[in-house]
């Protein structure tokens, strides 16, 4: 199967120090990859880079066949390429009904008009609450979101994402300060992602790695030092010694 | 519901008529805001004039009303000249301390048969909107044109002209380029400044490069006199011979305790100096510093303010108390009487006002105070700012 | 040649005025995050206290400006206390709010008790004298002002970076609840930093008097260009609010004697190329 | 499911109508109150009206989309030197065309203002915004050719409304003008900040970061609403121009920029409502006090500024819609 997103040799320097260093990635739709990797590996600026919040020093980003390495965040948003954020980002004032109804339009290349109200959209409103319910979060839809549950507020990110149809879907830690009792209802969520959509996941729980990923790719000061199935990934030598050599605890990994 | 609305606005319009035992004038001045001074001596102008000559004209009482607007605000002045009119039901229209207020409500009085008189603002060409306008004031021209002659006589032959970049500073220019140029001198060089200008030390490192024997400076009165003139001091121009020349807005009394040695010796030209020597000063300064509290922030709005106020009585004793704006305006065509500021005549075409001009020079008196001494005295000067327009 | 040092004496003079008249905002606007547009009040009431103490009751220079400093103070603290302790943290508009309304409240009751007219503060003899530079002569107190802005600039750095307190407030600036827990008392450092600023800000409005005259609308008045050259210089940095007041105080100087018609224009366009080239000041932190 | 969210949203849809009507019919009721209480004083109401535009238009861009001006009159200045210029200089005296072109003129200050405002953030943007000020105050000034310069632009004279109506004296048809365009603008405004657009705008002012990853673009929208703003603001000006037949220097200063803010802030931010309170409040405060004590009245003024951060900190409506709020919300 051809990739629909594609990084090749992609490299960041900061003052000297590349903290991305000829970093290739490509996914396949379908894909569940998760991208895991010590504290200060460089997954942060990974994200910025494909995300298009940086800018490469050299190598491309090739997004359903089109290099997309010059472009900003929002065309390739456009573009079919989502993140959620590791900290929730959502506008506090407002519900998750004018949260997903906004990306709808968004997507839709409606979020322009002036004279008309989402309200007034059926179809836009049945596609909302149809992931809001999806989602479990049906019964918040006219709450402002300052009022809800972290849990719940991570599982409207997701509604969020979703709302936006993406390609590629790029999930930085999703389940990330969630108390325990919620952590299942995200993991299922992720579990039922349509079977097309390519995912990425940056995550520390090796818990929900094992679970979710087919694949893993190990990221280590700012190069790829593994890339295979789940059950490789606590054999390799590299990958122990880039944890252990952080971490005294290797269970992390275990 | 709009026939109701004209009945009751009718009502109150006849109101305003029929009890013509009081007669209301509105004063449109700066009364808050950073022109508060000349406002408070628009009112101590017509403070004193009232102590002196009673609050009634005829069997007809004169009551004074103050709008406040702060900083030159056309709408405002328009709106509030406006609301005097149709609300208070104003006889009269009196005080405008900047042009643009007073241009603002010239349209107004036609239709609302109300005189204007204004007691500062000294833009020539106000009095041209509305054959209801009379102004006790001066203009910028009146008193910029004889400092030219002044300079000239003085022997300064080169002149650079630097005025503040507004309305009355251009004319100020204007008026001063006009006179020297008459007389045979050359401005070499017409600078305008920002209104906003702290730092003159540029402007007299200019003046010095241009090599003129004199200045011809222009400034609102106000806090930035403050800074030219000591400026002008302390950049050595003073100690190098250069001459100064001005209108008298720079020097106007309440500026003259801040500026204090600095001033000594300026000359300016002005239609007014609280000094004037004469039995009427004598009394207008007494009754005027007791309206304003502090005597030493008496200044040159106050004796407009006094003469429109003798203006408006003269108005009502030949209407009779009357609403009759044309009336009122050709009785006081010709008018002339003795002002705190000396002879003065109201010109019967122009309707502004005719006066001495005198020159004076900034002294110390005998009890350290300072003031401006009258040295020279131009009689009887109209507007030279209208034959100019024209 | 002569004409241009001459304009570079000009423009360090007047550049130092702005720096000492506005390095206290910077302190309360950075250190604080307050805007406090309430700045050119107490610097005004600084102005009027002095002119008081040195014209009234004929006290002399130094002393006056003593008194002013630590007058402003004294009158600051319970506004301190009852006023600016009510929005530190709160959003901008809203401290906008209130020190508008504090700047208006000074402006009335100065204009009440002092009067309208300009107040002077008569400086010593020694500062009148006009100096000779060879090239041309400048008067001492402009010397005497540019003296003080290097003064007050290399005092505060090290106030700020050096002592224990300096410390302490850097702490509280970036992380208030970490720093109480620390055991650093935020509102005593808060109320210190306050005071100083304040205190700044009276001593500015006394050195700088002779530039900008004190009169009840003094507050108001210059408001603005304080704003302007603490934000271009990047709030809280006091090399930053130095190089500022001396950009722009050579750029309004050389303007005003090119082109005085146009100086309005050189001042501002200046302000906006700046701040287009540095978006956070120029001596702006990164986020 | 989706039938009952439908008819949820359309009663819902019907709840927000019923208050857009409530909100026009109080702008109503206080106009035709306020042409009765104070029927000789129509000129002030108008100058309200003409003010209450220019913090709607500043509510916009500071309330909607939290970009913090302080340079706002430029919009309204250019919409009354627009319709003062059309007037003056072109012969355009039909009142509606004068309102077209300070609309037009309004507009466009909007975008190029926003262009340069939106450059920054924070502090320096508030600079940003006075050197806009500034320079269009000054450039007014300067061309005095075409503005009348400090003197103010008069000889605006305009024809009668529709060929009917005169703007004479007692202002009447100058009033019955500027509140047809006021709730003609509420009507629009209300419309444009619930559309899809003013949601986008809320969430900028929120968290412009997630709106990027929404793939939303927030300079594009940003500068859109200045334009709209300028619209606004521009229609207020022209308003003004037109009942007061003079346009002066002060449209642009930044005097009028900063009491237009406080006004929005004393009336509460973020709401259309608060907007058109504010104004109404301080303009209302502003001259009952001024013409008791024209002498003190700031001072009363400053104190009811410090009244309002301490005890109604979300401005006047903003602090009354919150006590309601937290009432509705005990009750069942």
């Amino acid at each position: 199967m051809s990739a629909i997103f594609d990084v090749r040799n992609l490299k960041k320097m900061f003052g000297g120090l590349a903290v991305t260093n000829d970093v290739s990635l490509a996914m396949a739709p379908g894909d569940r990859v998760a991208l895991i990797g010590p504290n200060g590996a460089g997954k942060t600026t990974f994200v910025n880079l494909v995300t298009g919040n940086l800018l490469p020093d050299s190598g491309s980003v090739t997004l359903a066949g089109e290099d997309v390495t010059r472009l900003g965040p929002t065309p390739r948003v456009r573009r079919g390429l989502v993140r959620s954020f590791q900290v929730t980002r959502l506008f506090s004032e407002m519900t998750p009904e004018e949260h997903v109804a906004l990306a709808i339009l968004q997507r839709e290349g409606r979020s322009g008009g002036m004279f008309s109200s989402h309200r007034a959209m059926p179809e836009v409103m049945d596609e909302t609450h149809a992931l809001l319910s999806r989602l479990g979060i049906a019964h918040l839809a006219r709450h402002p979101v300052s009022e809800i549950a972290y849990g719940q507020q991570r599982l409207l990110e997701l509604a969020l994402a979703l709302a936006l149809k993406p390609r590629v879907l790029l999930l930085d830690e999703p389940a990330a300060g969630v108390p325990q009792s919620d952590t299942a209802r995200i993991e299922q969520a992720i579990a039922d992602l349509p079977a097309d959509l390519a995912v990425l996941m940056i995550e520390h729980d090796m818990d929900l790695v094992f679970r979710f990923a087919k694949r893993v790719v190990v990221l280590a000061a700012g190069e790829i030092i593994f890339d295979g199935s789940p059950d490789a990934v606590t054999k390799d030598a590299r990958v122990r010694q880039a944890y252990l050599g952080s971490y005294a605890d290797a269970r992390s990994v275990a | 519901m709009k026939k109701l609305a004209f009945a009751a606005l009718a009502a109150a319009l006849m109101g305003g008529v029929a009890h013509a035992d009081t007669i209301k004038v509105g004063v449109i001045g700066p009364f808050s805001g950073p022109f508060a001074l000349q406002g408070k001596n628009f009112k101590a102008g017509i403070d004193a004039y009232m102590a002196l000559n009673g609050n009634t004209v005829g069997d007809d009482t004169v009551e004074i009303i103050y709008r406040d607007v702060p900083t030159a605000d056309p709408a405002q002045s328009k709106a509030l000249s406006q609301e005097l009119v149709v609300k208070e039901g104003v006889q009269y229209l009196a005080g405008f301390y900047f042009t643009p207020d007073a241009m603002a409500a010239t349209p107004l009085l036609e239709q609302a048969n109300v005189p204007m008189i204004v007691m500062n603002a000294a833009t020539s060409a106000i009095v041209t909107k509305s054959p209801y306008v009379v102004r006790t004031s001066f203009t910028t021209w009146q008193t910029s044109t004889p400092i030219a002659k002044v300079a000239f006589d003085g022997g300064a032959k080169k002149i650079i002209s630097v005025v503040s970049d507004y309305g009355p500073g251009i004319d100020a220019e204007a008026a001063f380029k006009a006179g020297f140029e008459k007389a045979g001198g050359e401005v070499v060089e017409a600078i305008r400044m920002p209104l906003q200008t702290n730092d003159f030390s540029p402007i007299m490192q200019r003046i010095k490069d241009s090599g003129a024997d004199g200045v011809f400076a222009f400034l609102p009165s106000g806090p930035t006199t403050l800074g030219f003139v000591k400026a002008f001091n302390e950049n050595g121009l003073k100690d190098a011979g250069i001459k100064f020349f001005a209108p008298g807005d720079l020097t106007q009394e309440s500026d003259l305790p801040a500026l204090g040695e600095a001033a000594l010796g300026l000359t300016t030209t002005f239609h007014y100096a609280v000094s004037h020597d004469s039995p009427e000063n004598k009394k207008f300064v007494e009754a005027a510093g007791k309206a304003i509290g502090n005597p030493a922030e008496l200044s040159f709005p106050a004796v407009g303010a006094y003469d429109g106020m003798h203006v408006i009585y003269k108005m009502i004793e030949a209407t009779g108390g009357e609403q009759d704006a044309a009336k009122a305006v050709e009785a006081v065509k010709g008018l002339a009487w003795e002002s705190p500021r000396g002879p003065v005549s109201i010109d019967p075409e122009t309707r502004h006002i005719t006066q001495n001009i005198y020159l004076r020079e900034v002294a110390k008196a005998a009890d350290g105070t300072y003031y401006n001494k009258e040295i020279q005295t131009f009689e009887k000067q109209g507007d030279p700012g209208l034959e100019a327009a024209k | 040649m002569q004409t241009i040092f001459s304009i570079g004496v000009d423009a360090l003079a007047y550049g130092m005025v702005l720096f000492v008249i506005s390095i206290g905002l910077s302190v309360t606007m950075g250190l604080m995050r307050v805007v406090n547009l309430a700045h050119g009040a107490f610097a005004m009431i600084g102005g009027y206290i002095a002119s008081y103490a040195a014209r009234d009751l004929g006290l002399a220079y130094a002393l006056a400006v003593l008194l002013a400093v630590a007058g402003t103070i004294l009158i600051a603290i319970p506004i301190e206390r009852f006023l600016y302790r009510r929005i530190y943290g709160q959003p901008e508009l809203t401290q906008v709010l209130m020190t508008i309304g504090i700047t208006f409240c000074v402006i009335g009751i100065a204009n009440y008790v002092f009067g309208p007219t300009l107040k002077t503060i008569p400086t010593p003899d020694a500062l009148r004298e006009p100096v000779s530079l060879g090239f041309r002569t400048v008067s001492a107190h402009r010397l005497f002002v540019i003296g003080c802005g290097a003064a007050v600039a290399l005092g505060l750095w090290y106030f700020i970076e050096r002592t224990a307190f300096g410390v302490k407030l850097r702490a509280a600036v970036d992380n208030a609840a970490m720093a109480a827990a620390l055991g650093v008392r935020t509102e005593i450092v808060y109320a210190v930093s306050f005071a100083v600023a304040v205190g700044l800000a009276a001593f500015g409005g006394v050195v700088g008097a002779e530039l900008l005259p004190i009169e009840p609308y003094y507050a108001l008045r210059y408001m603005v260009t304080f704003l302007v050259v603490v934000s271009v210089g990047g709030a809280g940095s006091i090399p930053g609010a130095l190089a500022a007041c001396l950009l722009l105080g050579a750029i309004d100087t050389t303007g005003r004697y090119l082109m005085p018609e146009f100086g309005e224009f050189f001042f501002y366009l200046a302000v906006i190329a700046i701040v287009w080239l540095f978006p956070r000041g120029l001596a702006g932190r990164a986020k | 499911m989706a039938l009952t969210t439908n008819s949820g949203a359309a009663s819902l849809t019907g709840g927000r109508l019923t208050r857009d009507a409530i909100g026009v019919l109080a702008i109503l009721a206080v106009a035709v109150l306020g042409y009765f209480l104070f029927p000789n004083n129509l000129a002030l109401l108008t100058r309200i009206t003409a003010i209450a535009l220019l913090v709607l238009s500043l509510d916009l861009v500071t309330g909607y989309c939290g970009v913090a001006t302080l340079g706002h009159a430029a919009l309204f200045g250019a919409g009354a030197y627009g319709a003062g210029i059309a007037a003056a200089h072109f012969g355009i005296t039909d009142p509606i065309a004068m309102l077209a072109a300070g609309i037009l003129a309004g507009a466009l200050a909007g975008l190029v203002s926003g262009a340069v405002v939106l450059r920054a953030h924070g502090l320096p943007q508030l600079v940003l915004s006075i050197a806009i000020i500034h320079l269009a105050h000054e450039a007014a000034n300067k061309a005095s050719g075409w503005t009348g310069g400090s003197d103010g632009l008069a000889g605006i004279t305009p024809d009668a409304l529709l060929g009917h109506w005169q703007f004479d004296l007692w202002g009447r048809t100058a009033y019955v003008f500027g509140i047809v365009l006021l709730v003609l603008a509420f009507v629009i405004l209300r419309q444009i900040v619930r559309s899809p657009f003013g949601m986008l705008c809320r969430g900028i002012r929120q968290d412009p970061v997630r709106v990027r990853a929404m793939g939303g673009s927030v300079h594009g929208t940003l500068v859109k609403m200045y334009a709209i703003s300028g619209a606004v603001a521009g229609a207020g000006g022209a308003l003004n121009a037109i009942s007061t037949q003079v346009v002066g220097l002060d449209s642009l200063s930044f005097t009028l920029s900063a009491e237009a803010l406080v006004m929005l802030v004393l009336g509460g931010t973020g709401s259309l409502y608060g907007a058109l309170i504010g104004t109404a409040a301080f303009m209302w405060f502003e001259d009952v006090v001024s013409a008791a004590n024209p002498f003190h009245w700031l001072t009363i003024v400053g104190a009811l500024l410090i009244a309002v951060v301490l005890f109604a900190p979300k401005g006047l409506y903003g602090s009354l819609a919150a006590v309601f709020e937290r009432r509705g919300r005990k009750a069942p």
